[in-house]
């Protein structure tokens, strides 16, 4: 029988090989491909056993996890406690829900080669719901050395226990990398759901490229180059519309937030009334509408949790939703007593799903009265210039936007924009005692229930301080070849359980 | 008896006249359309303002990519902006960084070419100099040069400039060194005629006529390669329309919208055609050398 | 003097010219170039072609060869018969057939006329692979043959030459080869020694001749060195704007010319006589050149090299209102003194004390203010004024530098005009609305408004065609006359130095071989060189101004052709 | 000849130290931070701070420099600050693909437009000349990656002569590699044949009037041996060096072609390494393709004298 390789091309070239160090999706979905995780949450936002199962303990305090049989990594080493000790704590350097239990942590530790016992100083509701996240940091399961690297310095060996094996050789960084499957992997029983389940492997090889002209990537999939495109921009679909051969579809519903992001140190945005203008003055619909044009793949959403997340609620959003409220905007304005003080918006010119934000916002904003000047240059001046919290004058800023994957921003712990405190939290430093007061009540609660209550209040919160400006939800189409069947609809693109049929 | 025109003739004349285009370029025929070509579309553009039917800005989320109608002369884009309105606007940007890269960078490459050209010491740390800008591929340099000031009108023209310059100077000091060996500047600096004067009032004006070829030739390309670096990612910012970055934000569209791509790159290729055309002629008008030819 | 006076009447008729009428390319209402132009050569003749420049010679040979620019010059009559094919109406394949079987052509400059990247040998091979079957070895067999027929030495290194490598004479010599391998029946020479000092010239001249008796060749020779004419021709004919004014034996020309235009020309020719030393001034010396020397080149990064010893040891004086002359052949070092003197160079060593300043020495701060005693007139009137100024302007230059005011140069420069003959209102016009005597006499006033103690004029005649060079001459023995000005006189033609030197200085490689009075070097010559020099120089037995053999045989011996 | 080799490749050494200089000071200045791209969207300051002490982006400028210029004169490129590969790895695995395309290139354009500038010359003010001449200003006035779009959809959509994108070396096979790579080349060409076919036809006009040419015509030589025998190696030279100095031209062209065909070479390389501040790699990258720059420009000049006789060094 041939050898059945499928061709993908990704949103964007691989070039971190550290699931751990950074946050970009591309690596966070390599490191789904090799690695493997010990609980994954399922398409029900429930949390499910993967390498592990798990036991709690009366109080709260002790997590026993269990390693379960035929888990080998890549280079036949099988997956042992110490592995997993290993992998937790650096992870937990990194990761803001992983720093969050690690300050509650008493010991982590492996009592033999399948068990590792993790003993909290406290309760930590929700430690399953975070070490099961699929984003932005997950915690993967690595060999101990590998993960003993600091966690400041990226990894340079790729091994894990996942169901596909890193092909070192035929790596590109930024064009190409390979998978082949992992013949040794035992998948687990249950069907795939998410990232939980069997991951079971129907082809022989998986190889990403990249693809930095999006016009060549649909042209290379109508003409059966490729088999695969991640993402399809929503204009261009019209050119695949009469191909029978390939389809066009939403993966999974979540999809994305866009947001905007004012800076809490400076004037005029350190003025709640002026941030309200603001939200007041911006449209979701327009600024949708721009991006994606299709009604079809956006959806006007004023839940920062993500409108069809468990915690996702709407509450008082009216002002995001309703439409431009040019005049309410005014009013606000008015009464803050805006002096004229120009908004300076970062504007990325070299990212295509960033461009439209800022043209549209700018707009928006000036006719609401703002004074806005708007500065583009490329993302990396942008990353570098949203970490610099000095005056405007000095080289600061006042708004930029970006993009979230919904299950990034859904609930208080994952989501970094609403850390409220001050210096040490995300870009714009928000000093904000409240939203932390919420966020500790959150940790603390045990039930579901009490979470969405808590989560409805951090909600009316941000829709009252404007901690960010939500814009909406969207989603990216992604198209196949017609070959290319059972993909898990999840927001992760996986390749276990895929089939690829004969042309 | 009617009077029959002496028809062989005049037929052949016809003929030859219809089919043999460069005579017609020779009497001027060539550079006069392309004159008419290039004053229409730099009044078109700067006189935009005044007559667009839409700010070329104005975003309209409900009209995205619609068709030419009597709305939209040439439909919209993406961002449901009036194509029209954008095209000539552009053009304001577009000629403003072609003529600008082209002066900037003759004059500095002038200035620096004379020095060079005629100071023996200067000359080996000059050329040294521009061999290494030379060197750096113009277009990595311009995109690390927007990065570092920004893409604003200014820093494109910048980044065009800097690899245009020792071309420039190159070419001003070949001139000097072969000109500085005419009898005529070997007479004038037996009359007295001190270093500077030479410079300035002998040697320069030999360099006006390959100038202006190549002046009209950055020009050309500065309009070029702000598209390739609005390609890129590196161009003008979207708030200032230019052919460029209209073509350059249309590019994915080619196929469901090719206007976004047709009418300003059509702009672009009338505009340099003409610029060319009227430099090669300025060129063989200035050039004492064709003169001598003709006689 | 000896004439050749073969009589041609019985000879087959090579080519006969009928009414040639050529003009600009569609432009059918301009002035013609050729105005019907009748012309027979027969086989073994060689007819020369004289008259000034731009009269049309280089044209009609042109035409000869269906050579005219397509572009530019048409046809527009006549007839031109190759020993019975009509050359006017041969389609290009048929033209390309007989060229260089049946009618070959030398040109005049030998360096521009052979291609700088091709192997000579090949670029006369290359005659026999257009026209013949030959095999490779006997081309080059036959390639060689006649490379020794042109008594060029060393030929299997020669084969492998580039022209660059070669000296002018030896390039005209290949010219020569490549035009005779084929044994054309015709062979066109346009001016085929004018680039070549006249030793070299000697020798191309006998060679032609001896190819012609050889090979029974017909040549049409053009030429506007009389000396020349008077040497080698049969018949000639003498052609005026686009006419041929007067065709005749050359005896009866040189004798008893008809035409006034040719008298005219004849006139023009200055003779080998040298002219009365004018008395030496009791002023002082205007310059003083001691153990002037002037080597070029030399040091260098990675090899020392020896560099070019281009003027060694050189000393003269001359006084207000003479003349020295220097002559010599091509490459002696003539130019370098007088750049030299002028400091457009920098002497390696040496003093030049000019009006009583020693300049050899100064920078070019200090040597600033001494510019104005000392001027230069170059050779080619086409480039040593700048084709982007006025006239008014380039006159005005000189003065205004040392501090005359702008309307006074004005002034002063209309003057000059008149001095130098030219309209005053000519001021505005530009250089390449001049013919070339007229520029070079606007070089000559532009020098002589610094109103200079010392005027050097390098060659400054020498482009020009006789009857210019008669009229520039006087103009400069005129206004020598009138400022009382010392003259550095350089050329290489023997005849001007001796109608305008009182002084000869005789150069050879860098060394100065022969110092004294015009009369003495001249006619009595001590050197070798000196001797080889005069001997070379064509028609030096005719007083072509007066029409008669020089009364005064020179007291030498040696080589006649 | 040696001696002249020699001191042109002393003559670089300058050359190159001047763009290192000035390209590390070019880089250093530019906004933008390497640990920013690494760590992504949800770092925090604090954690950035920590990655940018461990690539040692903290250090000051000079240290920097010394570092890397060591390492340079080891031999060693550096490593990637985002990717941790080696980038002498990563040039390695990407310069292949650069350079077949760009040779390719480079060997159509030169067979399509000396003949083109020929014709043009030798038929001066004819039709075909106005052909030619409209043609190259026609490649100079469209961007390249309208003229790669449009020759995709003529031949690989329309027609599906060719695949769309990608690329193949030459050693998975002529075939698969040259149906890849023509239509990138043919992009890259139209600017290149403009500029080549332009200094052919001026260069070629100069030498037809020259008189060595009236004497080849005069010895009843034809006109195809005038114009490629005899003009043409004399033309040679200028159209050498615009060969050469619109070799700069071409490695801009590479990095639109390469987006625009999804070729893995280095000019997409460099550009996302600079919209990354991937400084090794930068500089790495500009130091090669000035390198490459210089090399090229250094072998056309020393072909002169092979064209030129009188040329001698
Ligand atoms: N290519 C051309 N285009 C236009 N006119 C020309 C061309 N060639 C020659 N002429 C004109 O034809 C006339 C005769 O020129 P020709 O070259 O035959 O003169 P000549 O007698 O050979 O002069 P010289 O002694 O200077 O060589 C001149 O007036 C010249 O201007
Ligand atoms: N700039 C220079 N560099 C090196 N050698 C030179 C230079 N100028 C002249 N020479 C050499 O010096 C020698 C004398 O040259 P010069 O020009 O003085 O000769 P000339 O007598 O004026 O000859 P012609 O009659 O041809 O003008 C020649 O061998 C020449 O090659
Ligand atoms: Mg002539
Ligand atoms: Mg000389």
């Amino acid at each position: 029988q041939e050898e059945t390789t499928i061709t993908a091309v990704m949103h964007s070239g691989l070039r971190v090989l550290d699931p751990v160090i950074t946050t970009a999706h591309i690596t966070r979905d390599h490191a789904y491909m090799i690695y493997d995780v010990l609980t994954a949450v399922d398409e029900n936002f429930t949390p499910q056993p993967q390498m592990a199962s798990w036991e709690t303990s009366d109080d709260g305090l002790v997590y026993t996890f269990t390693l379960r049989d035929g888990l080998v990594f890549h280079d036949g080493a099988p997956v042992t406690g110490a592995d997993v000790v290993a992998s937790l704590t650096r992870w937990g350097k990194r990761d803001s829900g992983g720093q969050l239990i690690f300050d509650v942590t008493e010991s982590l530790e492996a009592t033999d080669d399948k068990t590792v016992v993790w003993t909290l100083t406290k309760p930590f509701g929700p430690l399953i719901d975070v070490i099961s996240k699929q984003s932005a940091v997950p915690p993967f399961i690595m060999p101990a050395r590998v993960a003993e690297t600091s966690a400041d310095e990226t990894i340079t060996e790729y091994i894990g226990s996942g169901p596909f094996v890193f092909d070192q050789d035929a790596y590109e960084p930024g064009v190409s990398v390979t998978y082949e499957k992992f013949d040794d992997y035992v998948p687990r029983d249950e069907p795939a759901s998410w990232m939980a389940g069997g991951k079971v492997v129907n082809v022989d090889k998986v190889v990403w490229t990249t693809m930095p002209d999006a016009l060549t990537a649909l042209n290379a999939l109508s003409a059966g180059e490729i088999d695969y495109l991640e993402q399809v921009q929503i204009d261009l679909m019209p050119i695949l519309s009469g191909n029978e051969d390939v389809v066009v579809e939403k993966r999974d519903d979540l999809g994305y937030v866009t947001i905007g992001r004012p800076n809490f140190l400076h004037a005029p945005f350190d003025n709640k009334l002026v941030r309200q203008a603001a939200m007041a003055a911006l449209d979701q619909e327009s600024m949708l509408a721009t991006m994606q044009g299709d009604p079809e793949y956006y959806k006007v959403c004023g839940a920062i949790f993500g409108c069809s997340t468990p915690l996702g609620d709407e509450a008082g959003s009216d002002l995001l939703t309703g439409g431009a409220n040019t005049e309410r905007a005014k009013e606000l304005l008015e009464e803050a007593g805006y002096d004229g003080t120009p908004i300076v918006l970062m504007a990325p010119t070299d990212v295509i799903s960033l461009n439209n934000q800022p043209v549209v916002a700018a707009q928006a904003l000036r006719e609401a009265g703002f004074e806005v000047d708007m500065q583009s240059m490329d993302w990396q001046s942008v990353v570098q210039r949203r970490a610099q919290q000095s005056p405007v004058a000095e080289g600061g800023w006042n708004l930029f936007f970006t993009n979230w994957m919904v299950p990034e921003v859904s609930d208080p712990l994952v989501n970094v924009m609403l850390n409220g405190r001050g210096d040490d939290g995300w870009f714009g430093w928000p000093d904000d005692p409240e939203i932390e007061a919420m966020r500790t009540e959150y940790v603390s609660a045990s039930d579901d229930a009490t979470k969405k209550e808590i989560a409805t209040r951090i909600q009316e919160h941000v829709m009252d301080n404007v901690n960010y400006l939500m814009m909406g939800e969207y989603i990216i189409p992604q198209a196949r070849r017609s070959n290319i069947e059972d993909m898990i609809p999840s927001p992760v693109p996986v390749f276990w359980n895929m089939t690829k049929a004969a042309e | 008896m009617t009077q029959i025109p002496s028809s062989r003739h005049s037929a052949f004349q016809v003929v030859t006249g219809l089919f043999s285009v460069p005579k017609a370029m020779r009497i001027g025929v060539g550079p006069t359309i392309a004159a008419v070509i290039l004053v229409a579309i730099v009044l078109a553009a700067v006189l935009a303002p005044y007559y667009v039917p839409y700010d070329p800005l104005e975003m309209n989320a409900m009209a995205r990519l619609k068709p030419p109608s009597d709305d939209f002369l040439l439909g919209t884009d993406p961002y449901g902006r009036d194509i029209f309105s954008r095209v000539v606007t552009g053009g304001r940007v577009s000629l403003l960084i072609g003529v600008g890269a082209a002066v900037v960078s003759v004059a500095v490459g002038l200035l620096i070419g004379l020095v060079a050209g005629y100071f023996r010491l200067a000359d080996s740390i000059i050329m040294r100099i521009m061999d290494s800008l030379m060197a750096i591929p113009a277009i990595l340099l311009a995109i690390a040069l927007v990065a570092l000031n920004g893409p604003s009108v200014t820093s494109v023209i910048i980044a065009i400039t800097v690899p245009e310059v020792p071309r420039v100077v190159r070419l001003v000091r070949s001139v000097v060194l072969t000109a500085r060996e005419e009898p005529y500047v070997e007479a004038a600096i037996a009359l007295g005629s001190s270093m500077p004067k030479v410079l300035l009032q002998h040697l320069m004006p030999n360099t006006f006529a390959p100038l202006i070829v190549q002046g009209t030739y950055i020009c050309a390309s500065a309009i070029l390669i702000e598209a390739i670096l609005s390609f890129l990612g590196a161009g003008v910012s979207t708030e200032i329309p230019t052919w460029g970055n209209i073509m350059a934000e249309g590019r994915s569209y080619f196929q469901i919208k090719p206007g976004l791509i047709f009418w300003p790159g059509l702009m672009l290729s009338l505009c340099i055609l003409a610029i060319n055309l009227l430099g090669d002629t300025a060129r063989d008008i200035l050039d004492p050398r064709m003169k001598k030819r003709e006689v | 003097m000896e004439f050749k006076s073969k009589d041609f009447t019985d000879a087959k008729r090579v080519l006969k010219i009928r009414g040639l009428t050529v003009g600009l390319a569609g432009r059918p209402n301009a002035d013609p170039v050729l105005r019907g132009i009748d012309l027979d050569i027969r086989a073994g003749e060689t007819h020369c072609l004289v008259g000034e420049s731009g009269s049309g010679k280089s044209v009609t040979s042109l035409t000869a060869m269906g050579l005219l620019p397509k572009d530019a010059l048409e046809i527009q009559g006549g007839s031109i018969d190759l020993e019975g094919i009509e050359i006017t109406q041969a389609k290009p394949a048929q033209m390309r057939a007989l060229r260089a079987r049946r009618i070959a052509m030398i040109f005049q400059e030998p360096m521009t006329a052979l291609n700088p990247v091709l192997r000579v040998g090949e670029q006369i091979e290359e005659v026999l692979n257009m026209h013949s079957d030959l095999s490779r070895a006997e081309a080059k067999a036959r390639t060689i043959d006649m490379m020794e027929q042109v008594h060029l030495p060393d030929v299997e290194r020669i084969y492998a030459a580039f022209p660059h490598q070669l000296s002018g004479g030896q390039r005209q010599r290949i010219m020569i080869a490549m035009a005779l391998i084929l044994d054309p029946d015709l062979l066109i020479a346009d001016e085929p020694t004018t680039a070549l000092d006249v030793t070299t010239q000697l020798q191309i001249l006998k060679l032609i001749s001896e190819m012609q008796e050889r090979h029974g060749t017909a040549v049409l020779f053009i030429t506007h060195d009389m000396g020349v004419v008077a040497e080698i021709a049969d018949t000639v004919s003498v052609m005026q704007k686009g006419r041929i004014v007067e065709s005749a034996p050359i005896r009866q020309l040189l004798t008893a010319p008809k035409e006034d235009y040719t008298r005219k020309l004849l006139q023009a020719v200055p003779n080998l006589d040298p002219r009365a030393p004018r008395a030496p001034a009791e002023a002082r010396d205007v310059i003083t050149v001691d153990g002037l020397e002037m080597t070029y080149g030399g040091g260098g990064f990675f090899r020392a090299s020896q560099g070019v010893r281009a003027a060694q040891d050189v000393n003269f004086t001359i006084q207000p209102g003479r003349t020295l002359g220097i002559v010599g052949e091509s490459g002696s070092g003539k130019s370098t003194v007088a750049r030299a003197i002028m400091r457009l160079i920098d002497p390696t060593a040496g003093k030049v004390t000019v009006a009583g300043t020693e300049i050899a020495q100064l920078s070019r701060r200090q040597l600033q203010p001494h510019r104005k005693h000392f001027q230069i007139v170059f050779q080619d009137p086409y480039r040593s004024l700048n084709p982007r100024w006025t006239v008014a302007r380039s006159l005005c230059e000189g003065p205004i530098n040392f501090g005359t005011s702008r309307a006074d140069a004005m002034e002063h420069a209309a003057e000059l005009m008149e001095l130098v003959d030219l309209p005053r209102d000519a001021l505005d016009r530009y250089p390449h609305q001049f013919s070339g005597g007229q520029r070079q006499r606007i070089a000559i006033a532009r020098a002589v408004a610094m109103k200079p103690d010392l005027l050097v004029a390098d060659e400054a005649v020498s482009a020009l065609d006789v009857s210019v060079q008669a009229q520039v001459l006087d103009l400069l023995d005129d206004v020598q006359e009138k400022f009382g000005i010392a003259m550095l006189f350089i050329t290489h033609d023997l005849r001007v130095a001796a109608q305008i030197c009182d002084e000869v200085l005789v150069m050879q490689k860098g060394v100065v071989v022969e110092h004294g009075p015009a009369g003495e070097v001249l006619a009595a010559p001590r050197h070798d060189y000196t001797r080889n020099l005069i001997e070379a120089a064509p028609g030096r037995h005719w007083d072509f101004a007066n029409f008669r053999a020089l009364d005064r045989t020179t007291p030498v011996t040696g080589a006649t052709l | 000849m040696f001696f002249y080799i020699l001191k042109r490749i002393l003559a670089t050494i300058p050359v190159m130290v001047i763009v290192a200089i000035f390209v590390f000071l070019l880089l250093r200045l530019t906004p933008g931070d390497p640990a920013a791209i690494l760590a992504g969207d949800a770092a925090t300051p604090a954690q950035l701070e920590r990655i940018r002490d461990s690539l040692g982006l903290n250090d000051p400028l000079l240290v920097q420099f010394g570092t890397w210029m060591g390492q340079l004169l080891r031999g060693d490129l550096g490593t990637s600050l985002l990717s941790n590969t080696s980038v002498a790895g990563m040039i390695g695995d990407r310069l292949g693909p650069t350079l077949n395309i760009a040779l390719m290139t480079i060997v159509i354009s030169v067979a399509l437009a000396v003949p083109m500038g020929v014709i043009a010359a030798w038929r001066h003010r004819s039709w075909v000349d106005f052909l030619v001449m409209s043609f190259s200003v026609l490649g100079f006035s469209v961007p390249v990656f309208v003229i790669g779009y449009i020759l995709i959809q003529i031949f690989a959509i329309d027609l599906k002569w060719v695949p769309v994108q990608g690329y193949k070396s030459p050693t998975d096979g002529i075939g698969p590699f040259f149906s890849r790579a023509i239509l990138p080349s043919l992009t890259l060409a139209t600017i290149y044949i403009a500029l080549i076919a332009r200094m052919t036809r001026a260069s070629m006009l100069e030498v037809l009037g020259e008189d060595y040419i009236r004497t080849a015509r005069a010895k009843g030589v034809r006109e195809n041996v005038v114009l490629f025998r005899h003009a043409l190696r004399n033309a040679a030279v200028p159209i050498l060096t615009i060969i050469g100095t619109g070799f700069a031209l071409l490695i801009s062209g590479v990095v639109v072609t390469e987006s625009v065909f999804n070729i893995p070479g280095i000019g997409r390389l460099t550009v996302d390494a600079i919209l990354a501040r991937d400084y090794p790699v930068i500089q790495a990258m500009i130091l090669l393709t000035a390198g490459i720059y210089v090399t090229v420009n250094l072998l056309i000049d020393i072909s002169y004298s092979f064209f030129d006789p009188r040329i001698r060094y």
